[in-house]
């Protein structure tokens, strides 16, 4: 009857799987310092090549190029690159606190740390992260105590969030790092919402929203990106990039069609794709978007590409669904090494006070973790009467009468 | 004191906490300059700016999202949702967050957001502009339920929703707007404007969350009801001379068991009565409550009259509506049972 | 302390409110036939330009001119404007049934009419459309009785959905016509479904799905697109940009940052802007579309500016929120005269056989009201067995027992 | 007849319903190469190819929602949502649109979709990994809700769900995946292996849904229970000695209270027993049925025993959980009552 072909079923899959050599030959870098730099106040549409491209400044050299490159202050590089081995080294501990059995579950960041590090450190006193549970590097590089995080990842008496919540979900408003969801994607609209709150009563607070690649597809995303499209408010919406999400590879949140960093171009909302490895990138970027958000130039969007090096968590075995090889072969390095490079070049630091470092954070979190298991582990010390606190801010008699019962 | 019809209370209340508080700030679908479908929200953006009040794109989920996060940020958004019929996709955000918030940070955030909403049928709204999902949000901890029936209540416990440092979800019953209805659709609409409890004060003031009124004393059987119901409950108690005792919840959580207890110790026998499906409905939680306290006073088994367990139809509205003939007719039976 | 001013919360407004006059200077209408026609296999990347500017084919004079100008066929152009006024007519006709108390509730598409038709005709038998409220030309430009469709306004004894729905919420599975919800936005999704199983399956048909321009703030418009982007499927997501939502200008979804079309391409979904107020433009779009689709080269999504002439709906005063004779100076015209002096001046048509058109649809309509009211109205002659049927395939036991103890 | 985990049976339902129809497809999170994060669909890509198993982008609304697009279009999408934890974002899709299309379109439109989704605690999953949120679905009319607790009944129910021809939600107590489990969490963990229920034919049977199973005949109670506590019931029976008969409802909506009352009218006592939280739980309609049917032959108020009203909490998940002793503790009670 018709002259049409059946029409056929298209479902992306990555270009490589376990026992295939890994292969980004479709993965395409710009060289460091191609990408121009536009003014603050540059309107939407005249940068939109900006999401399609990918801003660097770190080259393989380890100098610093480009119009996004700038003078930084020695300190705040030196925080920089000891807060990231310090990330590091705390991931490490955890993984090895999960392996002896005093926690169950555990999320690392590794191959992502200059991007909440370098973002981290380009914010304010007061601004607000809404974090997902790979940001560990915005308390890690603020004073948050790493005592109380590993008491929140070992749920015991001294963990801060009484036990209530599963490893990693950290929160803690004084270090402007919102209560982590386990439910993917509804803090974006949340950051938002902060943002439209610290417009509203003229402050000058801005606020930060963090989501996976996986997790753009979630639909509270497009809930944050209307709202920030209709109200303009102070808010910086990083996409962490990692090119999967648990056994998904980007494809399946649509990556292949177009980049992350594009979607929020249908919003008439500023977005930049960024080198997310590139610690100089991160922080001159981000620092660019936080303007803009402080001059009430409204919100721009950040795809921070990256890769996740790691497992998922500590449930999963990323063997069965990338080769083993693929994080080695990925091409934009590794962040650690590539700014301890770069610091070494410019004589602010010395393969042996890496070595150094890397012993006193190993020796930090040990000690740290020591004391945190002797607060009790896996659940350990934990009261059962917070059971029944904080549900409401006072105590409903259904829960006094709950609480009596169960004898606590 | 001054007469308000359902709508003027509960924009009262709003202008009242928005006067006495710069953090409350109120939006949602059409509530900015049209001042909302409903109007409950008519002239308050012309006097506190689009700042404070204003529209919202039309995402249910983006609209509580965006208020919680204004809430952690340390205001008080009052939100609508232009019917309760469109609070699903909302639901995750008010489930998964808006509860939890305090709990999961251990205090350390909270998100004292109010979400109002029209609930009940009896408007010839169909399917999706009739639903009563009440029962949706009781089995949420963390979470007030509240479902007022009179101008006096909306407003008083609209005041204290807002100033509650809980997130509160707030059903109006929208036939209740302009004035009571008893289901008795084929008579002329009443107004609140000649009721005693569309008596409001014009200020500040606030009723305690978590306790239910006595409506009618009585004690024959004793109807535990709220919304619309309630008004369903009188005509049906005056049209069969059976002295019931008619209990408004107005909150239904937390839920003021006590007063029910009580009464139904006294009574002895109890119907429960509301609009929304009855599997699973909150008439379950009341009748599973009751029975658990009063078993060794009930002369008869507690009762459920309600909607029936299929979606709100259009055309046979008053088929699916628990009208006073049914209500009465039920009532007969409940207190003629041995 | 800070060097920065406080925030300002932004909030959009339309250029006019009641009392003003209208003004439509800031809205750009590129002439007619100065936008290209690009291959149906041309790439979404190269294409993004089109999702900015507007489709036109019909000009002032009445002329079909550029590269979508076609050749249609008589009896097509000719159906189509008879089905234009015929949709016209029955608008009016429903309009008095509710003034007189017939039914309570009624939605007109006034000035969208050539949307629904124009695409309706270019598709094929077996096709599925996830209309929204607004597309009653989809129905009336096909066989379906016209007498059903005021059965369904009047919920009476022969409404084809039993007296279940709203008003205007039709269904007719034999009209690739799927159920409307009252519910905003989630049919959009069940299309891409609808148009991945027909894929899945190697079928030939494709999808169409319908969403106005306040909805696709929805969450599930993003949902829709997400899954259209990852798997391609035979889907034309249609936006219906009529300027306003109830009593929400079009900026409050996001329309004054982006055009509606622009949203696909951050997905990389190619996207059209089209007058909708041009039947020739529509109808050739929707065959560049749905060739496309059937040509299995995936999803396709138009905005078609229109403007909603008419109340939102019989509840709404649409003078409280914008001028009254705003609808009058709206520049893309009315779409039913702009194909009908295009067929006068083609020789098709005349104001004679216009004038007695009118009057054929008023009388046919007429007739068709006054046959269905015989049935009932305002819900009369329903049956309250129906409350209990298709609640599931098979009553349960509780479903038995209430209707058992309704009596009926 | 094979040993099959209830993970092993459920895939078997998959596969064996896939091999019968080619309109059956399976689609969700991390479900297609890597065979879902609980290996529930391992292998069914390798048989049926991409185009009937798949991954899905992470959007539970968008999940349900194409698997509604692909039913009215003809297929049986059988899907997952990854914890039922996560369930709410696709609450609208599933209320207002699986549940509603057949009746609102006069049977023009039907949506036979499967959405299978783990529930329950006792991992150590914290509270975005453990909750129970049968409740909220046993309210909405149109949805048919179960839980099985064993492999046969898995497999048997989940082929009855595909081959339905209305929307099923299908929860898998996600603690019995790979063996019973009476909530002795010290003890050592138990697997199907050797458990008589986990004998499963290997090809296609099905199960009816709306029956309610007796796992222990009894006579001094009644316990009223589904999932992971029927377990519990048992040891909670065990270690007590009371002669309680225990009902393992499968289906909790249709529900078959017919089984119920009978059972109730024998023993004269009910415990409802379910890991949800209380306030508006299934246990409420259980509570509220029984005592409507049963009302002259109990002989004492009807318990229910359950989660409490909080949010699923980490640390003290076993506080929370409603374990043997807690359970044996209130069944003595209610045996002892008067
Ligand atoms: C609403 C919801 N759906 C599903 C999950 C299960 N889940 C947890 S993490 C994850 C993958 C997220 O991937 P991505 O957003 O890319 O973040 P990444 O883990 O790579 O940092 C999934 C599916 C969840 N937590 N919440
Ligand atoms: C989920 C949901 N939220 C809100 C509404 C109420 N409502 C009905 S129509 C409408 C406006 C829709 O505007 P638009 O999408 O532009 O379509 P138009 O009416 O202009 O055709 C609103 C807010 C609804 N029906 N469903
Ligand atoms: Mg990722
Ligand atoms: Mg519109």
């Amino acid at each position: 009857m018709s002259d049409y072909g059946p029409l056929s079923f298209k479902v992306p899959e990555p270009p490589v799987r376990p026992g295939d050599e890994p292969d980004f030959s479709d993965f395409e870098v710009p060289k460091a310092g191609t990408v121009r730099k536009p003014g603050v106040d540059t309107d939407a549409q005249d940068i939109k090549d900006l999401a399609t491209t990918m801003i660097r400044v770190l080259n393989r050299e380890g100098d610093v190029v480009g119009p996004w490159a700038e003078e930084l202050d020695k300190d705040l590089l030196l925080h920089a690159l000891r807060s990231m081995l310090r990330t590091r080294a705390f991931d490490e501990r955890m993984m090895t606190l999960q392996r002896q059995g005093k926690t169950s579950f555990y999320m690392k960041c590794t191959g992502e740390e200059a991007i909440a590090i370098g973002q981290q450190l380009a914010l304010s006193e007061g601004d607000m992260n809404f974090p997902t549970y790979r940001q560990q590097g915005l308390l890690l590089c603020q004073d948050y105590p790493v005592v109380d995080m590993i008491c929140q990842n070992l749920s015991n008496a001294r963990d801060p969030l009484r036990g209530r919540q599963l490893p990693v979900l950290y929160s803690s408003k004084k270090h402007g790092f919102f209560t982590i969801s386990g439910n993917l994607g509804t803090q974006y609209i949340h950051a938002v919402g902060w943002a439209m709150a610290s417009a509203i009563r003229g402050d000058t607070k801005i606020a930060t929203a963090w989501i996976g690649d996986g997790s753009t597809a979630e639909n509270d995303f497009h809930a944050a990106l209307v709202n920030a499209s209709v109200y303009q408010p102070p808010v910086v919406l990083n996409i962490v990039n990692n090119q999967w999400a648990i056994s998904s590879f980007q494809g399946i949140a649509g990556g292949d069609q177009a980049t992350f960093a594009e979607r929020a171009l249908g919003y008439g909302i500023p977005s930049l794709r960024v080198d997310g490895n590139d610690f100089m990138a991160v922080h001159a970027v981000s620092k660019w978007a936080i303007e803009r958000a402080r001059r009430n130039l409204g919100p721009t969007m950040i795809e921070w590409v990256t890769y996740r090096v790691a497992p998922h968590s500590t449930s999963d075995d990323p063997s069965k669904y990338r080769p083993r090889e693929e994080s080695a072969a990925w091409p934009l390095g590794d962040p650690v090494l590539r700014l301890k490079n770069h610091l070494i070049k410019v004589g602010l630091w010395t393969e042996e006070r890496h070595t150094q470092a890397e012993a006193e954070f190993d020796g930090e979190m040990r000690v740290a973790a020591k004391e945190a298991e002797s607060y009790g582990v896996m659940g350990g010390g934990s009261s059962a009467r917070d059971i029944f606190e904080d549900v409401y801010k006072e105590m409903p008699p259904h829960l006094v009468a709950q609480r009596q019962k169960l004898g606590v | 004191m001054v007469q308000m019809t359902m709508i003027e209370a509960i924009r009262s209340a709003m202008d009242v906490t928005m006067e006495r508080d710069e953090n409350v700030v109120v939006f949602g679908e059409d509530v900015g300059y049209f001042g909302g479908v409903f109007r409950c929200t008519a002239g308050l953006q012309k006097k506190y700016g689009t700042s404070r009040v204003f529209d919202a794109p039309i995402n249910e989920s983006g609209i509580v999202g965006a208020g919680i996060g204004m809430a952690v940020y340390g205001l008080r958004p009052c939100i609508e949702v232009q019917f309760a019929d469109y609070i699903y996709p909302a639901y995750d955000q008010i489930v998964s967050e808006a509860a939890r918030i305090r709990y999961r940070s251990a205090g350390d955030f909270t998100a004292p957001i109010t979400i109002r909403s029209p609930v009940g049928g009896g408007i010839f709204g169909g399917q999706t502009h009739s639903q009563s999902p009440e029962a949706l949000f009781t089995h949420v901890s963390g979470l007030k339920t509240i479902v007022p029936s009179t101008p006096y209540d909306a407003k008083g416990l609209l005041i204290a929703s807002i100033e509650d440092d809980d997130p509160v979800v707030f059903f109006e019953p929208k036939r209740l707007y302009n004035g009571p209805f008893d289901g008795h659709h084929e008579r002329p609409a009443q107004n609140w404007t000649t009721h005693p409890l569309g008596n409001v004060p014009e200020g500040h003031y606030t009723l305690p969350i978590g306790k239910a009124a006595i409506r009618r004393e009585g004690s024959a059987a004793t109807i535990v009801t709220y919304g619309t119901m309630c008004f369903v409950a009188e005509a049906a108690v005056q049209e069969t001379g059976i002295d019931a005792e008619i209990i408004d919840l107005r909150t239904l959580l937390p839920l003021d068991i006590e007063t029910i207890t009580q009464s139904v110790m006294k009574t002895g026998r109890c119907m429960v009565l509301h609009e929304a499906t009855l599997t699973s409905g909150f008439g379950a939680e009341i009748a599973a409550q009751v029975q658990e306290n009063c078993f060794y006073s009930l002369e008869a088994p507690i009762l459920r009259v309600t909607g029936w367990d299929t979606p709100y139809p259009h055309a046979q509205e008053w088929d699916y509506f628990p009208g006073p003939a049914r209500v009465g007719r039920e009532l007969k039976e409940l207190t003629e049972a041995i």
